[in-house]
């Protein structure tokens, strides 16, 4: 065992650095220490990914026939560590790291040529319509029923916490195409043109108090709507066969360099708040907290190189990858925490629209320094993250099953 | 020794919770909160007029009812419960037990409007560099014109919007950080050379940002002893700790029956996920934060008149296991409402955000655990 | 509401305080000290509790008629703050505090006049036959059989965990008398004479390594005992319903008192340890730790304060109790938790005969400061509060059924 | 980089397991520890010259194999599996590699006889005032012809009974706690003016109280520079922290090990107490703190040829991610065998024992998070 980089990868990593250095501009830099969540807005997240795109750098997952840059596992690690360690924005996973797998397993050719290319190019963003309101956790009883009309399928119900849908151009969705068999089997995988007659996109408001058209969730509503049966990805009834493909994607992320990026924010705020005269960061029991943090996260970061560098190419992490969101999220949770924690009393100052100044909208003059604003709607936020892509308790009851088989 | 609340405080309290159950209700409460100014002058004047509740704990002779501060955690716990922002600590628990203790022409002149409700008082004493701690103080008085010339920044003043006075910490003598020099003032809101950035509050409330500029301060204004104030202001620290922790029983009550309720209608698995062991303990779990916090928000009420050093321990007592109890109920409420707990749709959330503030009003756990340890 | 005593109160808190001042001796005293478990041996037991029988204080809680002192809630209270805040050793619970209450409501007059006078001159012990190997949590699917032979009930089967069994000349047993009904109906409550033919008493080892003879628990095998049927307390299969009676008695002590004294040893400790040349106390991290108990543990204290001032006469103490236990037990091993840390290395020296020197028995030297040698065997020994008495989970079970009806 | 062992480690591994299972099944275990002499000399030869384990990790030119830390974590690891008392932290890992480095005579000497088992050493660090901290002594070395003169005394030395050899910490020059002026020795058990006092530590090891009253120690004993040994004694120190860890993974994974299956056959309420989510996740929170905790035991044992600072960081941080898994895993474990974890008769106790010893030895959770914070 070694923990070395050989020479190659260190260029590697001097590169990527340098690129970063040149498109992540001092624009979207002042933007980002400013998000409540980790993104842009929509013009600023295409903006950046269409800069990745141009380097070949928006994929690095991806095979190369369809466009990826053909990296190592290493090279694809270190690539993630610069972009996390600079507080880049995540490039929006529905369409680059989600559906994409879907097709390119599942989908006909022509599905393939029509939708990969404009998601590389992010001309096209997506969303995903899987959780509905009465099937969160327990996603097989999903009920929104997709029915045979001629050469169309039609669309009647909802699919809600859908992460950015009034930004998406189409969705990936799961319907209920049958009632008859076990709940599993009657789901289907449909590709939805979010333009369609009897779709409503309605905003979910978060704990944050996002600014109108800049939320995160939706609500989607579905009257009546016709998608034409070319836009089935596989067989009628495979779609829980598609999900189930892409969660092994969907999890297989590294956490720790973003996290990592988080932490290092709440040190820089911990050197400017004062305690009693002297750095917040110098106080002990502030001190502490911060150490037993970093050193939760070290582990963390420690436990994602052991699983991924253990993996073998196309093997799935299994338990290991419910470990790894569970540990991360709940570190993430407790970042934000101590984030709150250190703006001190300004934390309880609503800034509603931290991008006013940056965007040119009217703003107040804010109260309290500028990195106070984005701490509280960033603790409330980050709630969701033990919640969404399975909670924490459901990752702990299928680790329970995968490790002890109970 | 009795831990029974009299026969008053109970109707008291019953007549505050269906006053707030009617005329506070969630909806209600969300458009007050919406509105220009953020709360309701109505609410204010019906618990001056209709209810007495504002001059409960306030002496008989100053036109209150002759509490005492049980009746405080009585009427903040309930208040707590239904989330009401309107400034009964800063006003009531702050400034008109401050000037009760204190007495004199002002006392006489301000109490029974602050029973009237006429009277409204927000508390500065926060500076952008002070961290919780009283003493640290850049905000000045000088004499000047047998009065006083105040100059300063008060931060994060909360309530400040709807104040007619604040009570205003200031130094008269001494560095930064000094126990000496410290002083107490009560300057009215609109004195020439006083400032207000108003904004609201993550947790639905509203605070202002206050600066004095040359201020001028009548003498008599002076609250205690010039220079000596920082004994008499731990106390009020303590009794505001006292009631913000009462105010965070009342929302952690609210989020567990909230989260109860919800755990037993949202079905997963054709079953009410209330049927989970694991959200039972959970449940369980908060059932004994909230009542072990209540226990020592109790024990810290009845210890306000102890010596000082007896009355912080059992105050930071309070506010650590209330702090800790506010993380764990707050956290667990929204965690066991999934989705939805994270939107501003169900109440929970809302609630959820002021357990948050509340976590860190008047000092965070980390900060008493210190007070208290180094009265050990 | 109000904390304070009247004059009475306080002089008789003047009162126990000074009789526990002459009978609490110094050998009593120092043995205390070096106890592993809380008690005396079978010796100092005896003698402690007669002194007390003798100032008609043994049984605090027993009616008059009985031989009980009459107190009020506060005069009991006061009283167990003063043992314990001497560090006395607890009176044997499992006849005073106990079977003797099952005997009150349920025996016959003969059964009361026979054992209630021994109990209380501690002339003869008791212990508790509940558990089996197989019934630990679920206590109602005990096995044990007791069938009729003639005026006998004729007992095969085990009795497990049972506290004090060497010392006891007689048990109280649940025993499974029929087989037909619901498993808590055929259940019936016996007395037995320890000395009966076929009991065979073999201890069981605890993590703490108690010498032979101070075991604290044993397995209790029954091989043919017959027991009179005049020994049946209460009808035949209502021994469940003495068993429920009874845990109301068991679930309402106050545990604060005793956890106050184990703090405060701590504390004594931590001021003679040193740490970087001064006392261990004065060291930032311990302090906060220890303030951290000492706050945990003044809720405990004010909540049994405010559960019990709150019942009236008769009244149990419900899903309260349960918490009271859950809180207190997990405080306990805590506080011992962070006396094991206290005393640093030498809490890894074993000293498997605290008494020894006391007891004028042979004596290695002793590694390290006196007060070290306890230490690890309590952390050890204590994590059975946790368990005994319905454990944790069990608590949490029973509290979710009684506060939320799930 | 590269996390996987080399295909020798993988076979010591194997062999290593399967010797212990063995001659060291717990049985065998309760008996070796009930001995006269509380460990088994037997076992230690086998180790040496029927496994050639002993020899793993240290160089070929002193008889070893060259291997290097990894091969102590992957011994460590699974002698901790089997709770092996036998001395390979202080024999191999400290003594070994501590005169490995240092090169000379003495390594010569002694090395090629630590890989064939004849010598072994115990640690003397700590003292009853020290607290786990090298550098506060009392023990005191002063020169004298060509020589040195050892006074002191030396509390809870792991091992003592069984070492032909001690390493010694004692003040050359300076005060109780001064950087400067600390040496470290290689005493020889039987040197006149040392004694003895053997007694069993509370995990079923073996220790001794060492005392030296004016014992003469040769010049070519002393280890590294006089009065410049502390930087050493650190790397020493934080190669003991590694080491003490990995076995502490050990004793986790047969804990849960012991746990599931316990779990699986224990039956309450008509069925296996392993069907309760609650400890379903107590399980998955057992391994979860497990697998980070071995996470950051390899990466701190990469890191230990790495700058000082970095080096401690690493090495305090997986002490204080392992004892934090220790205290849940260990009291976890007991809390789910019920009754039957408080008991000696099974497995179960005996590793909880253990892995609340390997807590706090070598410096608790919280000393080693006030080292790392301190070198933040």
């Amino acid at each position: 065992m070694d923990l070395a980089y050989s020479p190659e990868e260190n260029r590697f990593r001097d590169e990527v650095r340098a690129w970063i250095t040149q498109n992540f501009d001092a624009p979207m830099r002042a933007m980002m220490a400013q998000s409540k969540n980790g993104y842009l807005d929509k013009e600023g997240q295409r903006l950046w990914q269409q800069r990745l795109y141009e380097r070949g750098w928006v994929a690095p997952e991806w095979p190369v026939e369809y466009g990826g840059p053909d990296w190592t596992h290493t090279q694809r690690s270190i690539f993630y560590e610069e972009c996390a360690g600079a507080g880049c924005p995540q490039v929006i996973a529905m369409g680059v790291k989600m559906v994409a797998y879907v097709l390119m397993k599942y989908g006909t050719a022509e599905q393939r040529a029509r939708f990969l290319p404009p998601i590389l190019r992010s001309e096209e963003f997506w969303c995903q319509g899987y959780s509905e309101p009465g099937s969160g956790s327990d996603l097989a009883s999903l009920q929104m029923k997709a029915e045979r009309g001629g050469d169309d399928y039609v669309l009647n119900g909802s699919k809600t916490w859908t992460t950015l849908a009034q930004w998406a151009d189409w969705m990936f969705c799961l319907v209920r195409t049958s009632k008859e068999s076990k709940p599993q089997a009657g789901i289907s995988f449909l590709l939805i043109d979010m333009r369609s007659p009897g779709i409503t996109v309605a905003p979910i408001v978060t704990l944050d108090s996002p600014m109108p058209g800049q939320q995160e969730i939706n609500q989607v509503f579905f009257d009546n709507v016709r998608v034409p049966v070319s836009q089935l990805v596989g067989e009628e009834g495979q779609g829980w066969t598609c999900a189930k493909y892409l969660l092994e994607f969907e999890r297989g992320n590294a956490w720790a360099p973003t996290l990592k990026h988080q932490l290092r924010k709440v040190r820089e705020i911990a050197l400017k708040e004062y305690a009693a005269g002297a750095p917040l960061f110098e106080q002990a029991d502030f001190r502490r907290r911060y150490a037993e943090l970093e050193i939760r996260l070290s582990a963390a970061d420690a436990s994602e190189l052991r699983v991924f560098s253990g993996l073998k190419a196309g093997q799935s992490a299994g338990a290991d990858a419910n470990m790894l969101k569970l540990v991360a999220t709940e570190l993430q949770q407790d970042i934000t925490e101590l984030a709150f924690e250190a703006v001190g009393i300004y934390g309880q100052a609503k800034v509603r629209d931290t991008w006013a100044e940056l965007q040119n909208r009217p703003a107040d003059p804010r109260p309290g320094p500028v990195y106070a604003a984005p701490a509280a709607p960033a603790y409330f936020n980050y709630r969701k993250v033990t919640i969404y892509g399975g909670t924490s308790e459901i990752q702990r009851n299928i680790m329970s099953k995968i490790l002890f088989g109970l | 020794m009795n831990l029974s609340l009299t026969e008053e405080q109970v109707l008291m309290r019953d007549t505050l919770r269906s006053f707030l159950a009617d005329r506070y209700a969630f909806d209600t409460h969300r458009a007050i909160l919406e509105s220009e100014s953020g709360w309701s002058a109505n609410c204010w004047r019906a618990l001056a007029n209709e209810l007495g509740v504002l001059g409960a704990s306030l002496p008989e002779t100053l036109g209150g009812s002759g509490g005492n501060a049980i009746d405080n955690l009585v009427i903040l716990e309930s208040m707590g419960r239904s989330l009401m922002v309107e400034p009964y600590l800063s006003t009531v628990v702050i400034g008109g037990g401050l000037l009760s203790r204190l007495g004199g022409a002002l006392a006489e002149a301000l109490v029974p409007k602050i029973v009237s409700g006429e009277v409204v008082i927000a508390f500065a004493w926060a500076e952008p560099q002070g961290r919780y701690e009283l003493s640290d103080l850049r905000t000045t008085a000088v004499r000047s014109d047998g009065g006083y010339l105040l100059c300063g920044h008060k931060a994060v003043v909360v309530g400040a919007p709807w104040a007619t006075h604040f009570v205003v910490t200031a130094r008269t003598s001494g560095g930064e950080r000094d126990a000496e020099g410290v002083s107490a003032f009560l300057v009215e809101r609109d004195t020439a050379g006083t400032s207000l950035q108003s904004y609201p509050t993550v947790d639905g409330g509203r605070a202002a940002e206050l600066r004095f500029d040359q201020v001028r301060v009548p003498a008599h204004h002076l609250l205690g002893e010039e220079g000596q104030a920082l004994p008499m202001l731990e106390r009020v620290m303590d009794e505001a700790i006292v009631a913000v922790c009462a105010e965070g029983l009342g929302v952690m009550r609210r989020m567990l029956d909230e989260t109860v309720e919800y755990a037993q209608q949202r079905l997963q698995f054709g079953k009410a996920i209330a049927s989970f062991q694991v959200l039972q303990h959970r449940m369980v779990d908060m059932h004994i934060a909230i009542e072990q916090a209540t226990s020592l928000v109790t024990v810290a009420t009845l210890k306000l008149d102890e010596p000082p050093r007896e009355r912080a321990q059992a105050a930071s007592a309070a506010k650590v296991q209330t702090g800790r109890a506010l993380r764990l109920v707050g956290q667990s409420a929204v965690q066991i409402h999934g989705g939805m707990g994270v939107t501003e749709e169900l109440a929970v959330g809302h609630f959820f955000k002021r357990a948050s503030v509340i976590q860190h009003q008047f000092g965070s756990v980390d900060h008493h655990l210190r007070r208290y340890a180094e009265r050990l």
